[in-house]
């Protein structure tokens, strides 16, 4: 068990390091000569208006929250599912219940569009 | 000393992300602060032994309510630019927070906890995976490992496949009211925000 | 990369043996899994074993990029690459000196730190998914008890650096686009986690390992049985999400350069988008490898007379299978219309998966114990019933759509409707 | 290898968390930080539930599955998520309606 973790771990620090060798490499390999137009922000060649920290529309907070409360719901789902065999029928009427009051939500946010794209 | 090594590394990540979250003037390097300090948390449950905590950890702190907390801050946008982060309480906080944990501290240090004997006996509940060409033979075996698993002395042997199943049966018997509260929860929280959100 | 296998089986079995060779050593004991092993142990033998998965990946990686090319070109009646080397085959080295050669460009306004993090942190999550998959019976670097959520997990904190690539850029189009595709990614998440519930709730594990073993063959004559037999709509549903939560093609909305330039990464330049690159490719290959382990039976053979094929050539062969799915739907398929995209996850995959995951439920409960035939055959049997419910409910939804279009086109039909709804009113 | 670490140290990172959370909470101005000090005391109280779990006798017998503590921690976790999806709900309409997210500005129920 400790094994894997450590495996995990180290294979962490490795994955990090690529992109980072990666960087250094073209730091040495790559030409350097910064220009005022080149560093500017991109936008097809358009003078950039504004700033880009703007704010944005309330629906992409929706789609959030839906996402979060869905994925809490599977979070109960996995040992569940893999205890399942284990268990006796009435644990997937007990699931059923859970999903059954979780899917009133998402027809709740159906019906209030809050699944549309803006 | 591996094990002490690691934990002295995690726990390094989980409180240097805490700090970075407080210390931070941007909201928005506020909340990387955080999802460093939770990546921390689950590497700490890990150390544990809690396997599949440590992974739900990742899955709904780090990929959702992080997610959800940089929306928010994507949309209140007078926050981005840096700011006094800090009100004028922020000295009395300071006081309050590290009496609060040096309290702890002395507490969890000088307290006699009654510590479980290090991992006695071996493991009661074997392997629960019966495949699918599982005959009645295999049901069965997984029925029975099962009824040990609930009325035998509790043996917390970290035999981790045993361990999330005994996480489900847990939800769906002694927790099962709690669990099916939580889905009205989420349900009432679903909806509140939603009517909130959008107004 | 098949070169590349057998010096990975012999490397990690040296380094298995040496692990437990320590155990022993110092213990006294026959080293078993689980058991602590010496610090040190662990250690070389733990970055032994990332090295070579880290390099198999690479290569993996560059001749999915060439393969990729080669094979979309063919779809699209072009040869593809064919300069640099043997058909082309040194391509993707000269790709790569391209993007370490050119020069990196870190925009005034960016927040440097966050944009440089942003670029470096889009690389792990694609590569620590990788610990999990098992090439071969005793090939896997870590089999975490929890292998399938340890991936999902993992892969759901991708979504932390298309944030930090998108806020620190600090460009308009860039920032819109990481917004998409946090709200695209997040979306396609969670009919990806409810797909392969099925799966747990037949096989009753989480490991990896405990996953292929319980799709082995049964008896000697009976080929394995592979849960795509027995999960089709989830495999169906597994594979669309996992292409949107990857943000491939058709989903590519995030980087659609119609739209939005190209998405946030617009403002990378050099190795840095080149590693974004990057890692598209390692998870499309780790999201294959995974769908192989989880629906094909990982390293198992299709029959049991072909047990004599080592197993890493039957995972390689089903993952490669699964990449080049990936590539075909690419070349076929045109990318969706954006108010589709997320009425395509929630209204239908989400809802399909829910249904599909309560009817293996109540089979499984209900054929426990059968003979392997005829749980197959009722599961069959339960699929074709939810297929066919499902097309004609798809039927009836645009059948009842069409007649409320005439009716709004027609006017007398729309009289006729005003009418009869002020007779009931 | 198993106990080598004791207790107390869990339980000190776990104080630390909970005690820098609780600094945050109380000292930003913003509320999007008030709530992620939130998110770091429930994380504090977390750790103390899972070291516990592994490391505090259970009474044996009983029925007791001695999964308690790793239950404790999913149902707060799945708390957690229902508060923050909540909270920045009402902060967000806040926002919208006072354009500002400081704590400060949100003192109409003073007396």
């Amino acid at each position: 068990m400790g094994e894997n973790w450590a495996f995990v771990a180290i294979l962490t620090v490795i994955a990090l390091t690529i992109p980072i060798l990666g960087i250094l490499a073209a730091m040495v390999l790559a030409p350097k000569r910064p220009g005022t137009i080149k560093n500017s922000t991109y936008e097809c060649g358009l003078e950039t208006v504004g700033d880009a920290w703007v704010q944005f529309k309330v629906q992409y907070y929706l789609y959030a929250l839906i996402f979060v409360l869905f994925d809490v719901e599977t979070v109960f789902l996995y040992p569940w599912a893999v205890a399942y065999q284990s268990l006796p029928l009435l644990a997937l009427f007990e699931m059923i219940i859970f999903l059954l009051i979780l899917g009133i939500g998402l027809v709740y946010a159906w019906r209030k569009g809050a699944l549309e794209w803006i | 000393m591996m094990e002490m090594l690691a934990f002295g590394l995690v726990a390094g990540v989980a409180v240097g992300g805490a700090i970075g979250v407080v210390a931070a003037r941007n909201v928005f390097v506020s909340a990387l602060w955080l999802v460093l300090s939770f990546i921390g948390v689950a590497g700490i449950y890990a150390i544990l032994g809690a396997d599949f905590l440590a992974a739900t950890q990742v899955l709904i702190y780090v990929g959702a309510i992080s997610v959800l907390i940089l929306f928010a801050v994507m949309l209140t946008h007078h926050v981005m630019g840096d700011e006094r982060s800090n009100n004028r309480q922020a000295f009395l906080a300071f006081i309050v927070s590290s009496s609060v944990v040096a309290a702890l501290g002395v507490l969890a240090y000088r307290t006699d906890w009654p510590i479980r004997p290090a991992d006695a006996g071996g493991s009661v509940v074997t392997a629960m995976r019966g495949d699918l060409a599982g005959s009645s033979a295999a049901s069965t075996a997984a029925q029975t490992g099962a009824s040990t698993a609930l009325t035998s002395t509790v043996d917390l042997a970290l035999n981790q496949d045993s361990n999330v199943v005994r996480l489900g049966q847990a939800l769906m018997t002694e927790h099962l009211l709690s669990f099916e509260i939580i889905s009205l929860v989420l349900l009432v929280a679903l909806i509140g925000a939603i009517v909130i959100a959008r107004d | 990369m098949l070169h590349a296998l057998p010096l990975a089986e012999s490397l990690a079995e040296t380094t298995t043996s040496l692990s437990g060779w320590l155990t022993g050593l110092f213990s006294g004991t026959a080293p078993e899994p689980g058991a602590s092993s010496s610090a040190a142990g662990i250690i070389v033998a733990s970055v032994l074993k990332a090295t070579v998965i880290v390099l198999i990946v690479q290569i993996g990686m560059l001749y999915a990029t060439w393969g990729e090319r080669k094979i979309i070109g063919r779809m699209q009646d072009r040869l593809g690459p064919n300069r640099v080397g043997l058909f082309g085959l040194a391509q993707p080295f000269a790709d790569m000196i391209k993007m370490l050669t050119k020069e990196d460009i870190t925009p005034t306004a960016a927040h440097k730190w966050v944009y440089n993090l942003g670029a470096i942190l889009v690389v792990p999550p694609a590569i620590i998914g990788f610990a999990v998959v098992a090439l071969d019976r005793n090939l896997i670097a870590a089999d975490l008890s929890i292998g399938a959520l340890f991936f999902f997990a993992i892969g759901s904190t991708a979504v932390m650096p298309i944030f930090m690539a998108g806020w620190g850029s600090r460009n308009k189009y860039a920032l819109l686009g990481a917004m998409r595709a946090v709200a695209q990614v997040v979306s396609y998440e969670i009919p990806q986690v409810l797909s392969i519930v099925g799966v747990l709730l037949l096989a009753g594990t989480l490991s990896m390992n405990g996953l292929i073993h319980s799709q082995g063959p049964i008896g000697d004559a009976f080929p394995g049985v592979w849960f795509i037999l027995l999960q089709p709509i989830g495999f169906v549903i597994f594979l669309l999400a996992t292409t949107a939560e990857i943000e491939r093609t058709p989903f590519d909305i995030p980087e659609a350069e119609s739209e939005i330039i190209a998405g946030y990464h617009t403002e990378y330049a050099g190795i840095k988008f080149g590693l974004f690159y990057l890692a598209l490719y390692f998870v499309t290959i780790s999201a294959s490898a995974v769908g192989a382990i989880l629906f094909l039976g990982g390293w198992q053979p299709p029959f049991a007379f072909l047990a004599g094929i080592p197993g890493w050539i039957w995972m390689t062969a089903k993952t490669l299978a699964l990449v080049f799915v990936f590539m075909w739907l690419r070349g076929t398929l045109p990318r969706l219309r954006v108010d589709q995209l997320m009425a395509f996850a929630w209204k239908v995959l989400v809802p399909i998966s829910l249904v599909n995951l309560m009817v293996t439920g109540l089979l499984a409960k209900l054929v426990a114990g059968r003979a392997p035939l005829m749980v197959f055959g009722a599961f069959t049997v339960a699929n074709v019933a939810m297929v066919a419910l499902l097309i004609w409910l798809v039927a009836g939804w645009r059948r009842f759509n069409a007649a409320r279009q005439i009716t709004f086109e027609r006017p007398a039909v729309q009289a006729v409707g005003a009418a009869l709804r002020r007779g009931a009113a | 290898m198993e106990a080598s670490i004791p207790l107390w140290w869990y339980l000190l990172v776990a104080a630390a968390l909970f005690g820098t959370g609780l600094f945050g909470a109380l000292s930003r101005r913003n509320a999007v930080g008030v709530l992620m000090g939130i998110e770091l005391m429930l994380n504090g109280a977390n750790i103390n539930a899972v070291a516990f779990w592994r490391y505090i006798a259970v009474p044996s017998g009983a029925g007791l599955n001695g999964m308690d503590g790793q239950v404790f921690a999913i149902m707060v976790i799945a708390l957690a998520a229902a508060e923050a999806a909540v909270g920045l709900a009402l902060i967000i309409s806040i926002y919208r309606n006072r354009q500002s997210v400081l704590v400060e500005d949100f003192s109409t129920m003073r007396g």
